[in-house]
């Protein structure tokens, strides 16, 4: 948990400048408030632009995700803060080339406020907009509140299945049905066994006894359904997929998605210890793994744990998710 | 004796010196709840709003609605989205005024409670800063004096805090921990008593 | 440093077992010791063969980079042991299609010592064997040394390269000659903030105060050059880039490559506040970056931590270093 | 009395005791200098030894060659395979052979000290496990009796394990550490001295 930075104030500030000066050729930051990230290449006039927001610290989400096949644009908070209406008004302003744009992101109380507000504030620029939250996280509510869960791995597929559909020429209200569909088949269960450090906190998160793990864990540290002693590999997968089918049965015939997620300390090495986990118990299940995601996607800076989404997919999903995408952290061919 | 921006700048450098001084127990009183964040996100908007102080405009209007961009600016929090929407809302209500008189108060409060409960749709009742902001309207109702608004609007505060602390929290990262937390103080509550009794001056 | 993991004797199979099945389409166990992973797809025949080998704990490398335009096959020892001789023996099978085969490692004895002996056991088949071994720590040992420097992250190049070469359809000597080319062409160095552990030994290969650091120290935990209190950012990226533009001078005119590598938890939004710094130090002395490569791509498990490579090139190195490649964890298109 | 495979049999079922008790300690003596796996190699090695060894043929050199190859398959560290490289020299003397007389040991050691030495191009004196050998080797020199010869070698390693503890380390890991290093036992020849110890039946 130990971090390299200089002034924790200047976190955000000085990894977009060092993100930005690394990759021009996917991103350039888009007026001044410095906190939005847009494509450096804008996508084709008249397409829907899809836009997100977020805190940072997640790396690759949110801003690593901009580029073609993707996000247009986003607005990045300071670690695991939302960024201000402001900033996100811009990013909204930055994604629209006339179509409209949508507005995905997590379900995080700052976050849906502020973006509520840009909504309110980019009307006057004549800006259609519309919304999808995502709230992937089983761990966080039961399925009768399911749309107070929260946003986790799960985004990623959302950002990648809006972003081919909005490639592919689909208007708004078609993009937007794309993206909840995608947001309604994925769930999301993680597992954390050591905290992060907010940089301007300057002390961890949570603490977590050498020996403990909490399962259901969110991405900021959030609490979980148990904490004890830490078991084995098997014993997690087990567990999480367990509540992963609970919530969203899967059978014969069924094609789904998987993301094997790192938080960031967990190393491949693991992630592919649990992986034969997660394919066994699909396999067993009759249903068939389209592309496995393993690997960093959605992380919580130097947490040590791992996420579990699963991505049942449809044909047109699965379309999507095989469109061609690019960015500096992941890139469909 | 009305109140005008020399008021708001007196105000302003008293809670900058209260924002930095709960810095710890308000990140912690948050970090028990949710992410630990309240702390640096008050500290930095206070700071924000000391910066621009010294060239307010005597307009109280345009002087609210720039503090009210001082904390958009710098943190996207939900509790800082909320404070910007209750500012916002008292300096649509003081815009072209260089004046404003006690009398007022209550209901300048009750403006921005009823605004951010449209921002944020929560209920009453629900245990967050909503709560305390009721409990301060109400409280200074009817009064016409600085200083006895000042003192009401915090006692209420205060009063709100510890009624609300025996209900469970239902809005924000606080809801998941359900009945837990029975017992403890909602972390945007315990803001607004110390932004209240910074404001009556006790500190 | 907490780990997921079932029976710690079972790290590396299992590992291996999901990591195979999540990328069918790049690579396949060959052989039956279970511990030599080759490209799912062969390449051409005629095409010389690159294969390297080493400890496992370094994902992507060693294994990881097994693809087209990169290794061919690759044999995997325990976490941080060499593989075996027969091992390697049978990673040089796989990787020969009748043009011989380059022996591309890093420098460690184990590794050396059974590279040696693998050749002796291939020699029967006929397979001609040319080695380049990988030495681009600065931190361990002076220049008049420089052969028995540790082979770090500056490895991914030399396997980048030699890939290349190999796929331009160039003959044993002459990939073995750009090798080592690339080999000499390469710098790193590294900084430790806190260790991780092997999964067999059961506790962290070496322990550090909470507010240290170790300037220089290896991928295995070897000793640096200094341990002191941590520094800021800016400050251990002025001293990395020192040690290394004192090693290879860059002035104007010249073109590198470089990487900023995290050796496993420190997160990417670190190494870029790094990047920073790393460019303006570059920029200050007149030399054009090429394709930095800033992320996870030579680790050390959970370690916290970061390594600089600088890659120095000349117009053969930079068209191989841009040809393209592809593997689980890294392609250029 | 001379040496056969039944005397292998009880060696190895000693050696695998040794190294089992041993484990911590190599690993320690290893992660001073080096990375701190040679109890597991050492382990390792020893069970897979130990798992053929009921099947072991009498041919002395087919036997020392299979364990030779259990050695390498279970680890590729340095270690393991200087070890290898000694047994498989060793094999090849005894080829086709039931039977090995006390006085042949010293002879065996020093070729298979000669063909470590060839694989590691390492020198003589470096604080490595060719200065155990070398001393076993010249300790048992003309010695004919299996009990007197076993406990010549167990004492030589002991001695040179003490000796070459005042020198800097050279070779290896551990030569990084350079001048750190006097003082400290290099862990293969500590590895060597609990080899040699468990052979001569001293626990
Ligand atoms: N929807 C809401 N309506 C009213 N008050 C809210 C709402 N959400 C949060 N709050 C208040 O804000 C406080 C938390 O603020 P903050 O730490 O900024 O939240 P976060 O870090 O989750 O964005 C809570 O203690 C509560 O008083
Ligand atoms: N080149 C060499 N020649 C002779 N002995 C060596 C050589 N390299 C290592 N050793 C011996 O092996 C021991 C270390 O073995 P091991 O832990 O297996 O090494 P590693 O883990 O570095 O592969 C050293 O203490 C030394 O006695
Ligand atoms: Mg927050
Ligand atoms: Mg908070
Ligand atoms: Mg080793
Ligand atoms: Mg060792």
């Amino acid at each position: 948990m130990k971090k390299i930075l200089n002034n924790p104030v200047d976190y955000v500030d000085e990894m977009l400048a060092g993100f930005t000066a690394a990759h021009p050729e996917f991103y350039r930051l888009h007026g001044d408030s410095g906190r939005v990230v847009a494509r450096a290449t804008a996508g084709k006039a008249g397409k829907v632009g899809i836009v997100t927001g977020g805190g940072s610290g997640h790396l690759p989400v949110f801003t690593g995700y901009v580029g073609p096949g993707l996000l247009d644009a986003c607005a990045i908070g300071d670690v695991f803060a939302s960024p201000s209406a402001e900033q996100m008004a811009d990013a909204i302003r930055a994604a629209d080339s006339g179509a409209g744009v949508l507005r995905l992101y997590g379900n995080y109380g700052g976050d849906i406020m502020n973006f509520d507000m840009a909504g309110d504030l980019v009307e006057f620029d004549d800006i259609r907009c519309t919304t999808v939250v995502l709230a992937d996280d089983v761990a966080s509510a039961k399925p009768d509140e399911a749309d107070k869960r929260r946003g986790v791995a799960g985004m990623v597929y959302a950002f990648k299945i809006a972003g081919a559909a909005a490639d592919a020429g689909h208007d708004l209200d078609a993009v937007t049905a794309v993206a909840q569909k995608a947001a309604d088949a994925c769930r999301s269960v993680g597992v954390a066994l050591s905290p992060c450090t907010v940089p301007q906190a300057g002390k961890p998160t949570f603490t977590i006894a050498d020996d403990e793990m909490e399962m259901g864990m969110g991405i900021h540290g959030e609490p979980g359904v148990w904490r004890g002693k830490l078991r084995s590999a098997d014993a997690i997968a087990g567990e999480m997929m367990d509540r992963l089918l609970d919530d969203m049965p899967l059978g014969a015939g069924d094609r789904v998605s998987v993301m094997v997620n790192s938080l960031g300390a967990t190393p491949p090495e693991e992630l592919y210890i649990l992986y034969r986990v997660v394919k066994a118990r699909l396999d067993a299940a009759g249903a068939t793994i389209v592309m496995p995601l393993i690997g960093r996607y959605a992380t919580s800076m130097e947490m040590t744990g791992v996420s579990f989404t699963l991505f049942k997919l449809d044909e047109q999903l699965e379309t999507f998710l095989k469109a061609p995408c690019d960015c500096a952290f992941w890139s469909v061919k | 004796m009305s109140l005008d921006v020399e008021a708001l700048r007196a105000a302003a450098a008293r809670l900058l010196v209260a924002m930095e001084r709960e810095f710890d127990a308000l990140n912690t009183a948050d970090g028990a709840l949710g992410d630990g964040d309240l702390g640096v996100t008050m500290a930095r908007g206070m700071r924000a709003i000391g910066e621009l102080a010294p060239a307010l405009p005597a307009d109280l209007g345009l002087a609210l609605m720039q503090c009210a961009q001082a904390f958009t600016k710098t943190s996207g929090s939900s509790y800082g989205t909320l404070m910007a929407t209750g500012l916002i809302t008292m300096a649509k209500a003081l815009k072209g005024r260089t004046t404003c008189e006690a009398s007022e108060v209550s209901g300048l409060i009750a403006a921005a409670r009823d605004a951010m409960q449209a921002r944020g749709k929560a209920e009453l009742g629900g245990k967050t800063v909503l709560d305390s902001l009721d409990a301060m309207a109400k409280a200074t109702a009817g009064l016409t004096d600085a200083a006895e608004t000042a003192n009401a609007a915090a006692d209420a505060a205060r009063a709100a805090q510890e009624e609300l602390r025996l209900k469970p929290a239902t809005i924000g990262r606080a809801r998941i921990f359900g009945e837990k937390t029975i017992g403890m103080v909602d972390p945007g509550m315990q803001a607004m008593t110390a932004i209240a009794a910074a404001i009556a001056g006790r500190g």
